[in-house]
């Protein structure tokens, strides 16, 4: 069926309650209102108020009470509103969520998949437009999925759902209704922590996740022009990261260059970067290149486009490596 | 007059009936101007947010935050203020904005998506917009205890509706204003919804105002709908601080009469009818009635007000659009007080990228 | 019983005094086995206690927090919990873990600084210690909501001191337990200090226990001195909580009579006079009185208890002590339900490395 | 005079607090208990309760109270007990703290200078010995500065608490009392953003800071042995980066390596890596080694040796790297 990713992750989610009971939908207007960006819709209705619940406005207690439903063998599947808003819960994600299998040596373990919407992209307030997925990446425990389509929304999101870890399962805001396509009507999973070669090219391997896939592709297909093929690795799961795709890839092409939205410095493009400069730094004919935002906040409407990587500055960072 | 109303007992503050008739023994005896210049305030701000409106329709607006029905919270609030007093406001302020004196072009400004918008003209103690919801709450216990410190006889007001009670800010803050008796005033909008979360879903509690209790000092319940149950509060609590007795929590019960912002569709989760019955206390109607009830109103000066009102409003809009653009260095300038080599760079680089796109 | 006692008149729920005698009409009516064992598991945490103090100094433990003085706290609740029921503990739990069943060598093991110490057996409802001041809250909260969900007939208890009381954690968890009406009951022992911080400094609120009213549910302050008073309070609000009747705050007051931690020097901030006058109100000492009153309890009962007690104690010591170290394999295969390449690579370069140095 | 760390650092908030009366302490136990570390003993019988303020246990209030003193002019230096409790002030920092300059275009900043304990090597309970301060480096408009010795404390600190910006003072537990060092009585600063080659050397770079500055120097002394000559960068201010300082210095030797207890994975490292390879990589005669902490949670004191890089596992790199 022909889908938007927005109705894709709902599929999804009522998908996932109907196989299996032990799967709770909660967070702000997540219920009667269906979401914000109506990723719930409907799920109230059809599941009940115990099952889809809208908790009051407080983010650390949304998590930590997920936490604690999973300790009675329950499987949540919180919504924190905008990534924004993830902060308060913050001290729940790194001290517990992240860590609680280690503490008990695998007596409590944690199986959440908190769904976030991210990115920029959409003109919208401040603190609408984070994508501080780097954060996470860091705590050993965690694992971070982004999707970059409807079709990898619904088997990344299952999977997610599924898995004995904590997710955070990333949305990127722009891209809900940016494109339909079709998405098979029976549940399906992706696989967590394997990137997938959604381009081929010999010259250049772009890494990007989430909105900047668009981007890339549209990138390549205007280098394809200049005669430069692109090879683009769609990451999906963040972390733990698939190396192994990327070191491949760039020992073929001999350049990399990442591609994400997040400030540059410490963002994710940072670790990839480090990881390609410490396995393949033999293959390298020049330095791996990081587009990305800039370091500063994501700016209000009037001037994100400044801020947000476009087509044109992936290409522009294309030609120089290839002029290297 | 904030302790004769107990919320545990389920007492709330009214002195205006939906009539306009002012109860006798609480009114706040405002003078006949001061009482002229609330209602100009409230009906200049419900002409300023349904432009907003307008404008968002026309993409000529981001995302916004509609104001409608809170005219006697925020009016009522700011008329208490003084010079000096400071605010720590929430996303839902335009009436305390307007009243003390915070220029519309730059209201405006800010929603049309410019950050220059937020800049607070120097001579105003207005703390910008806070976003995540309720973090401003123990930002204003520190400007309280500040204000002690360095013996100013100020006080600090903070601003948040009913949803913003449930996050861990709002608790840290009240709990620490209570141990410090800070100087300052907690002023809750209780407009019934969080988005679509409606009030009772919100907090078991009967009331906001009682959760003053759980900090050691006093919460009072006004009705938000009449200005002079809000101003009298807000009064008599800003004095409080102002004298050393420490703060207070004020809870106005209200009505959002629009939807949350305009990407919320509040059809989804009320009804029409909740909304008309609350049409009927509408806050401007009410202290006009009053006010023409003491003979201080009447149709022509209600025209003259909003054709004023509306030409207020077309001024700011055009001088709001007329700005320049924020340039590419200030996007960059404002992250340090002094931009680090690296920044710079990417400024440059940005700049240089912007120039061969130009060509 | 709990209504009875209502803290925003400064009640406090009060059985035993300190001569031992019971207040007629408030006795829980426990059997006298029941009571012989309640003594029994409070010396016997008392002992377990002073080890530790004593393994610390000698090198052979961490950091630890010492528990004297709360006994009567955590064995009364604890005496009152049923199988089934959850415990989310804070980090001075003691004598909840030594009623509840928690063997005491993987304690020991614990604050010897081995992570298999928190494994909690599989028969067992206790989530590890939760070092991060009140964040067990909100989490004993979702338990909750999900034994209502799985119709689990059950109560949920978080523990934790006054100091908590100031987290946005403790508001946003009691907040939502309250909206939902959840089978929690929260147990704050006020020991009067949040490491130097008195108890005053902490909050405006003359108890603790009134803090519900913010929250929609009841609260109750009992003296946490006496075992009966925690007793019969517990009960009811665990009951209530099994019944649907939603939760309940009770605040134990007490005092904490060591240092906060083996780190902490309790003289920098407190008197002696202060520590002394609360010996005389010893949890241990008010229920052997009592014992003593019902003829339960005579100087060679007392022997022989110490004696069993100590070697329980020795016995637990060095088992914990005998357990092999954890592997390497022990520190990385926890961090995920499968090992990540990276990780995996990571754990093998360790063990190649501890491999050459060994060399 | 002689003195530990945590003297110097005590020393260098009373002159601070004598010098200018914008400065207020709050936090934890800082008033008359001195902090659990000693830090603050003696301010607030020097400077009394209103200067050095004993807070509720409320880290958000904290640094949320810290913020609201600045828009009235005061320069707040908040102290949280353990960089491992920060995380539930961390939407006053994200969102706040690191942004208001930019929101407001100047109009309100926030001059306020936060310090916490951190890092591992010390034996402690868990959330004791948390390295996150790449959490923070990755946030435009803060800066993160880590002293390793009484003298940097001293100078570094005194800089912080003067900058217009917000600082993030990360003082390295396991320095606290380590040693003891000879520290002008009078107030000085040492430059912010800038790093320190604390001992020169031809063959290799280290860069590390902190407690990995005396691990960094033991191995150096060993591969001096060898006959390796390496060279230290101390540095100092985490960010915004002294780039520079490192690109240069890897041009020189021509190898690299990072030595942090951060788990490797986004940590500082990646960050400095993939500088190095943007702006050196035809320098480098082998990858950016990091040694670094694993990636897990720092375990409990009886395994915390496995965790904490020590000189043997620096040295390891080092042959391993001159033998690429
Ligand atoms: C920390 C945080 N979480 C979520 C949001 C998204 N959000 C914006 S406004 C709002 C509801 C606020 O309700 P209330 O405090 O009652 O204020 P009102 O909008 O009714 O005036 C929510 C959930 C946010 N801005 N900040
Ligand atoms: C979030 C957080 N902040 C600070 C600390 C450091 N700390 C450990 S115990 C403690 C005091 C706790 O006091 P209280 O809650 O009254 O419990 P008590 O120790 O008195 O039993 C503090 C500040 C912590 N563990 N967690
Ligand atoms: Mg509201
Ligand atoms: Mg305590």
């Amino acid at each position: 069926m022909n889908m938007t990713m927005v109705q894709a992750i709902n599929r999804t989610l009522a998908q996932e309650m109907e196989r299996d009971d032990r799967i709770i939908i909660l967070g702000e207007d997540v219920g009667r209102d269906g979401g914000v960006f109506r990723a719930t819709d409907g799920l109230f209705e059809a599941f009940g108020p115990e099952r889809v619940i809208d908790t009051p406005l407080a983010e650390s207690a949304i998590i930590g009470a997920s936490i604690g439903m999973t300790a009675l063998g329950l499987r949540p599947v919180p919504e924190i509103q905008f990534m924004g808003f993830i902060y308060p819960a913050f001290n729940q994600i790194i001290s517990h969520v992240a860590r609680l299998r280690n503490r008990t040596r695998g007596r409590f373990t944690v199986p959440l998949t908190i769904r976030t919407p991210y990115g920029a992209g959409v003109k919208a307030l401040e603190h609408h437009s984070e994508s501080t997925e780097a954060l996470f990446c860091q705590v050993p425990g965690l694992t971070v999925v982004v999707p970059s389509s409807p079709y990898d929304a619904k088997g990344l999101l299952a999977a997610s759902i599924r898995s004995e870890d904590p997710v955070i399962f990333l949305e990127p805001t722009k891209l809900y209704r940016a494109e339909k396509q079709d998405v098979p009507e029976d549940p399906y999973e992706l696989p967590l922590r394997r990137a997938a070669v959604v381009r081929e090219g010999k010259d250049l391997t772009v890494v990007a996740w989430g909105a900047m896939i668009p981007v890339a592709r549209k990138a390549a297909e205007a280098a394809a022009a200049d005669g430069v093929e692109i090879e683009i690795i769609d990451l999906r799961t963040l972390c733990p990261m698939d190396r192994d795709t990327i070191v491949a890839s760039v020992k073929r092409t001999g350049r990399a260059m990442v591609v994400h939205e997040a400030p540059k410095t410490c963002g994710l493009g940072a670790e990839i970067a480090a990881t390609i400069g410490e396995r393949a730094l033999l293959s390298l004919n020049g330095p791996v290149l990081r587009v990305t935002g800039h370091d500063i906040t994501v700016p209000l409407p009037k001037s994100e486009d400044h801020y947000y990587p476009g087509p044109e500055r992936v290409l522009r960072a294309v030609r120089q490596l290839m002029e290297y | 007059m904030i302790e004769r109303f107990d919320p545990l007992k389920g007492e709330r503050l009214q002195i205006l009936d939906e009539k306009g008739s002012a109860r006798a023994g609480l009114d706040p005896g405002l003078s006949d101007p001061e009482l002229r210049a609330m209602y100009e305030r409230m009906v200049l701000t419900r002409t300023v947010d349904a432009k907003a409106l307008k404008l968002q329709r026309q993409g000529r607006f981001g995302t916004y935050a509609s104001n409608l029905g809170h005219e006697a919270c925020q009016v009522g609030l700011a008329s208490a203020m003084t010079k000096g007093d400071w605010l720590f406001p929430y996303f839902r302020d335009l009436g305390l904005y307007l009243t003390l004196g915070y220029p519309l072009a730059d209201h405006y400004h800010f929603w049309m998506g410019n950050e220059a918008g937020l800049r607070t003209p120097d001579s105003l103690n207005i703390y910008p917009v806070a976003i995540p919801v309720g973090s401003q709450i123990p930002q204003s216990v520190g400007a309280g205890l500040a204000a002690r410190y360095r013996k100013l006889p100020i006080a600090v007001v903070a601003t948040f509706g009913d949803g913003a009670t449930s996050e861990g800010d709002f608790h840290e803050g009240l709990n620490m204003a209570g141990v410090f008796r800070t100087p300052n005033v907690f002023f809750c909008v209780n407009n019934q919804f969080a988005i679509s979360v409606p009030r009772a879903k919100q907090t078991a509690a009967a009331t906001i105002a009682q959760k003053a209790a759980a900090y050691g000092f006093p919460g009072v319940q006004v009705d938000g709908n009449d200005i002079l149950a809000v101003h009298a509060a807000a009064r008599e609590a800003l004095d409080n601080a102002r004298n050393g007795k420490g703060p207070t929590l004020i809870e106005a019960y209200t009505y959002r009469m629009g939807d949350h912002t305009t990407s919320d569709d509040s059809g989804r989760y009320r009804t029409k009818e909740e909304v008309r019955e609350w049409e009927r206390r509408d806050p401007l109607l009410r202290l006009r009635l009053h006010l023409e009830k003491k003979g201080l109103w009447d149709a022509k000066l209600e025209k003259e007000l909003q054709d004023r009102s509306t030409e207020l409003v077309e001024k700011a809009v055009a001088e709001a659009e007329a700005r320049p653009p924020a340039t590419v260095e200030d996007l960059f300038a404002y992250t340090y007080a002094e931009m680090p080599p690296d920044l710079a760079a990417q400024l440059e680089d940005h700049k240089a990228f912007l120039g061969e796109a130009a060509r």
